[in-house]
């Protein structure tokens, strides 16, 4: 029952959940002129907030392509099975738990088991039920055997940083689940520190993960197939550029969260630049290690095939 | 038109006026109430089936879900106590939020309209506060009141506060200065007047204003929920928003209007009566 | 001039509120002649006020109908003019715009009905006071506006419930001098509520007094000569012996 | 009181009222407006002035930030042109969604205030649909609307309209009936009882229901931009927001004040003209 | 008896609007003697509900100043009682509680006040109308519940503006005689404003007829003994000349 695609050709609309940095790669192209190197136009780009929403603009054919994490495109293809995932931006899951600086908890040596239990029994503030930052918390507790939805307080903060830096640093909540860069924010600002960090390695079931992508369905991909292309040779060029030189990136980045902390920005170079995969097709495996962490975590009950919903 | 009857019976005596016992069919009594429960029901039918037929074939339910599933979806709920677990949590934060909005608001009203300086002074400040959305504050909500019922009240609390407060301050402005002088005349105080004339005066701006305030306590209260909790409806929408479950959503939003529509009928009967002594309309 | 214009039958009107109901007016029935002066005589609450917004299609009658030249009467209708007793003039227009009204809803050109209101404002004495609102205006001016306003509508039938009550000798003698030259010129049906009783006599060819619920104790013709003076009135026997017959009729309402 | 005056000059002639020239001084003219606008001035630099003080003593500015911040961003915004640009796109939702749906939701309260047994019937239903928080609603009014102005528009507009509404069929319901009858005596028909009685005489209701609605048009259109935005002052909020910058969120809130004042002053203006026939409070 | 009770001095009130005043009323000065019966008579649009307004303490007096037992009145007393010209009935009250209410705000006991307010709701007439809201009265029925109001509050001075102007005869002649038996016995300062020279003559001690904004046109004692019967009193060459006398200084008001 889609609608198909209302944008001219030569355009595309692009619906992100939110500006993080998993989307950085659009904002590099679209500074660098790639884009117009590649003969595709960028319309309308909103922020959409969740992955509900993204779902319900590209159904309504205002957007072309949904940019969010690949648990969108899961929930998107229960309902629609022509979902594709188009890109892959981020191959690292880039939710952190971020702990009160008060909290006591074991030092960053320790295993993820152990730190996982220095969670039982917190409050935790994650975005909201069903998402990602859930869906790390109750992954950690599953590996140790304790229920999050039990065992500790999740609370629902929505996605703003003020929101969750806020309740992290008036001891509102003991401890966020919660995308980058709020965690870079939260120790820039003193209100906490990344305590689990699966990007950084501390989780290595998930290492590799499939999770910031570009996704869409083959009832709007067909009419758009040029400008697709297009889009996919631009994100290679833009990914390149984040693997080319370090003050470049670090300047780029800058002017992307030009409202955030420095300091926030300088920890966030390295890291980004060890998540962003070498190319936007999706790989096999990141795939792969991402369904098994959705389906583990509870957080979908079903996950297509690779095959199925890789576009290519 | 009830003036219309059969017998006419003399009941009074020779001093006082002419009355005559007009007695009622149960339709004369009852019939306007009844016509009016049959036509409700009949519209809500006529919406349940067309929506329940444009799910089927027209529309895509993914968005819109259809009256069966949200059924189901209560149904399911009633039984495993979901439902009254979350509305229970949002019902005290409506109550406790509409109730600390509406008294104080229409104090706030009474006293300022009446301090006619001061409330020209404050007007613009009042009416750009009114204005800041309660989300965008949502942070400061957090860090202040934390993520507690307070907090929930708190937001239900200050969007009922503005709608009360406004009504009530128009109301009470527009009050008969002869009904005041009367009282002054009577050697009323302040007191005298505002309780004896301005009140009785203004009901309808008041009432009106806790009629457009009730729907702001539900949603004060489930942005507070979807701000900052794990509890109540509006997490409970958030959950199921979350997890594309529409009918989930649609049925909490059900709950919802039956909560509104319950407020409603309080807020009618009070209106009922304090203004007895008004005309019916015909 | 003996057609009949005005018809009531068996009119009841009563108030209900539950199960019980106050009655204002029963089974009143009564013929208005085209072109007479009728004046309304009665106690204070005994249905005359209830009996003028019935015959004003104002309101409907609980039992009975009332008839307007022949067709039963089932609304307002623009020639019957109506000078309520209590003051129904719009708050939020001027003297001038009040008396306007009935012309500005009859689409009247706006040069026209400025016109006829400054002529009729100044037949009430209230030249000047055409930019003042209903608030600023004395109880008798007020009084005076609505008259204008309802003469501005160029009824063929007045109903007028004590228009004069609340102005002073001098003006209420001018007013009702106007009021019955215009009638013998233009053959106007008047149906006039009064409390004063000289005031029945010194206009109309024939009075009615109602008593309890709007029972007729007395209906009768005027008969004293034209144009009637009330200085020279006072002293006329006819008069006297008509006015103690009204005071009669009124005081036996009274038991 | 300016009745008290010096020198008096009979002015009028012999047949009208006695009317005397009675000279105002300046302050006699302005002096009321004055002290009002002095006594703002005084309150916002006070609140400002205790912001800052506070920001830099007592109170953590990551949450609140303060006055000398927020001034920077502004200036900031101003120079690059981000305020204009989102500010006017934003200004434009507003206007479009407070007319349509004030114009709409005066009209339906016209209507059915006067069709007793349809407003009865209607009543719950409007409050249950005025009670759905619209965030809920935010997937259904993009596959219905879009992500375009429209949509923010319209959410702008179906606050707008339930408020004004309900004021305007509450003050419709309270009209005298004695000047309705006075014009139906005139052989007015129901338009002109609309338009010569009912509207004058509801107008307190029906300002009352735009003053209300005016923070609701602008809450709507960030509301609109928050769910779906890349430009406004929504999306301004939401990007300050995201990034930590708390002065960028004030910043914004600012703005969205000054345009609230800004149309608040547009309707005092209405209400001065069609209440010019009040008497002044004194 | 013949201490002054109420005074005024160049009492001036107009009402401002922009740049221009209508004066209402002009440089009155008017003393009023402690137990007096002063009755107010002249044309529409006098000052006459200006002045009552003023005395009454209602509203402030643009120059001048009025005094009540020698001490400048600033704002309403309880011992003034004040009958307005229009209605101020509490709509959302019945017969009884209106009547009730200056008991009420006085803080007497809820029996005690019923009792009074039946007493006095009897005395009006309306027994039997306890419980209708005044849209459920007649226009003389709403004016009476407000005289009983009036007397309900049991004021020294009673400030009376048309108290009985619609009512009728009958009523209006019990309702004076019940007047004249509570001054008399009562002892009470009354100032009585009317339109009919014939009920000012009737009722007062002392007659005041007002001219062009409240110029005193006429200020005088009136003899006639008491107790005063209207239908012997109108043959009363003592009364005619009074009646001639009010009459032309009413008409020269007029010029
Ligand atoms: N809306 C109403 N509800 C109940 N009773 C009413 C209503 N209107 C009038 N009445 C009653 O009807 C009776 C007649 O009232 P009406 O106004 O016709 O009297 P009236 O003859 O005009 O008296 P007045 O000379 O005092 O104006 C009164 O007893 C009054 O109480
Ligand atoms: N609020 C006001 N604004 C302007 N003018 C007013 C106001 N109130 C009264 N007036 C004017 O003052 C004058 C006197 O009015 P007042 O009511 O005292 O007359 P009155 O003698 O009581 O007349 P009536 O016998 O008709 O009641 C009138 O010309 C009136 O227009
Ligand atoms: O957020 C709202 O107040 O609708
Ligand atoms: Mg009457
Ligand atoms: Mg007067």
């Amino acid at each position: 029952a889609s609608r198909g695609s209302s944008t001219p050709t030569g355009t595309l609309n692009i619906g992100q959940i939110s500006n993080s940095v998993a989307f950085f790669p659009l904002f590099i192209a679209e500074q660098r002129g790639i884009f117009a190197e590649e003969g595709v136009k960028l319309g309308d780009r909103p922020r959409l907030g969740t992955g509900a929403k993204v779902a319900a603009a590209l159904k309504s054919g205002s957007i072309d392509l949904g940019a969010g994490v690949v648990t969108d495109a899961f929930n998107l293809a229960e309902s629609d099975d022509g979902t594709r995932i188009v890109s892959s931006l981020v191959s690292e899951y880039y939710v952190d738990i971020i702990v009160a600086t008060s909290l006591d908890v074991p030092g960053d040596g320790a295993s993820v088991e152990d730190k996982a239990a220095a969670l039982v029994g917190k409050k935790i503030g994650i975005t909201g039920p069903g998402s990602g930052t859930e869906a790390l918390v109750k992954y950690l507790f599953g590996r140790i055997g304790k229920d999050a939805a039990v065992d500790a307080t999740l609370v629902n903060l929505g996605a703003a940083a003020t929101s969750a830096v806020g309740a992290l640093k008036s001891g509102r909540v003991d401890a966020l689940a919660f995308f980058q860069p709020i965690g870079q924010q939260a120790e820039a600002v003193g209100a906490g520190r990344i305590f689990i960090s699966p990007a950084r390695g501390d989780v290595p079931s998930m290492r590799g993960a499939l999770h910031g992508v570009m996704f869409s369905t083959t009832a709007l991909l067909d009419k758009k197939k040029d400008e697709v292309a297009a889009f996919q040779r631009a994100m290679g060029k833009a990914l390149e550029v984040i693997h080319g030189d370090e003050a470049e990136v670090r300047q780029l980045l800058g002017q992307y969260l030009d409202k955030s902390d420095p300091a926030a920005v300088d920890a966030l170079v390295p890291i980004l630049r060890s998540e962003v995969p070498s190319t936007p097709d999706v790989q096999r495996d990141a795939y792969e290690t991402a369904k098994r962490f959705h389906l583990d975590s509870g957080l979908v009950t079903n996950a297509p095939d690779y095959s199925a919903v890789i576009l290519g | 038109m009830t003036e219309a009857s059969g017998v006419i019976t003399e009941t009074a005596g020779n001093g006082g006026p002419v009355r005559v016992a007009v007695p009622r069919t149960w339709w004369q009594r009852h019939g306007t109430t009844t016509t009016v429960w049959v036509l409700r029901l009949a519209l809500i039918a006529f919406v349940l089936v067309l929506w329940e037929i444009a799910g089927e074939r027209w529309i895509d339910i993914t968005f819109t879900s259809k009256p069966t599933d949200i059924v189901t979806r209560l149904v399911e709920w009633a039984a495993d106590g979901t439902l009254w677990l979350h509305s229970w949590i949002t019902v005290q934060e409506i109550v406790y939020g509409f109730l600390l909005g509406a008294v104080t608001g229409a104090l706030a009203g009474f006293v300022l309209a009446s301090l006619n300086l001061l409330y020209r002074v404050l007007d613009p400040f009042i009416m750009a506060l009114y204005s800041i959305p309660k989300v965008a504050l949502a942070p400061l909500f957090i860090v202040w009141f934390g993520i507690g019922m307070h907090m929930k009240v708190l937001l239900a609390a200050a969007t009922v506060f503005f709608l009360v407060f406004l009504n009530t301050a128009a109301g009470v402005r527009d009050v008969d200065r002869g009904l005041v002088d009367a009282v002054r005349l009577m050697g009323g105080n302040r007191w005298d007047i505002a309780r004896k004339v301005v009140l009785p005066a203004s009901m309808t701006g008041v009432l009106t204003g806790l009629k457009v305030a009730i729907p702001y306590a539900l949603i004060g209260a489930v942005i507070g929920e979807l701000v900052a909790s794990n509890r109540g409806l509006g997490y409970l929408i958030n959950d199921a928003a979350a997890q594309f479950d529409t009918a989930g959503v649609f049925a909490t939003l059900v709950v919802l209007s039956v909560i509104a529509a319950v407020l409603n009928v309080f807020v009618g009967l009070i209106d009922k009566r304090v203004n007895k002594w008004k005309p019916i309309n015909d | 001039m003996t057609a009949t214009l005005l018809q009531t039958r068996e009119l009841t009107k009563q108030f209900a509120k539950n199960d019980v109901a106050t009655v204002a007016l029963r089974d009143f029935t009564l013929s208005i002649e085209e072109g007479s002066f009728v004046t309304v005589l009665g106690r204070s609450g005994c249905g005359k006020s209830t009996l003028l917004n019935l015959l004003a299609g104002l309101t409907q009658p609980s039992k009975g109908e009332v008839r307007y030249r022949d067709r039963v009467l089932t609304g307002p209708d623009t020639e019957i003019g109506y000078l309520t007793q209590s003051d129904t003039l719009m708050p939020w227009r001027d003297v001038l715009r009040n008396v306007e009204m009935p012309l500005e809803i009859r689409g009247t050109p706006a040069r026209e009905r400025r016109a006829v209101a400054t002529e009729l404002i100044g037949r009430v004495g209230l030249t000047g006071f055409e930019h003042h609102y209903p608030r600023e205006l004395s109880g008798g001016m007020r009084r005076r506006t609505s008259l204008a306003r309802l003469l501005a509508g160029n009824p063929s039938t007045l109903l007028m419930d004590e228009p004069f009550g609340a102005l002073d000798a001098q003006l209420r003698a001018e007013l009702q001098a106007d009021l019955l030259r215009l009638w013998h010129e233009g053959g106007q049906t008047v149906v006039f509520v009064t409390h004063d009783i000289e005031e029945a006599l010194l206009l109309g060819d024939r009075v009615v007094v109602l008593g309890k619920i709007g029972a007729i104790l007395l209906d009768r013709p005027i008969e004293l000569a034209r144009p009637r003076n009330a200085d020279t009135l006072r002293v006329d026997p006819e008069f006297v012996a008509l006015h103690t017959e009204l005071a009669a009729a009124l005081q036996e309402g009274a038991r």
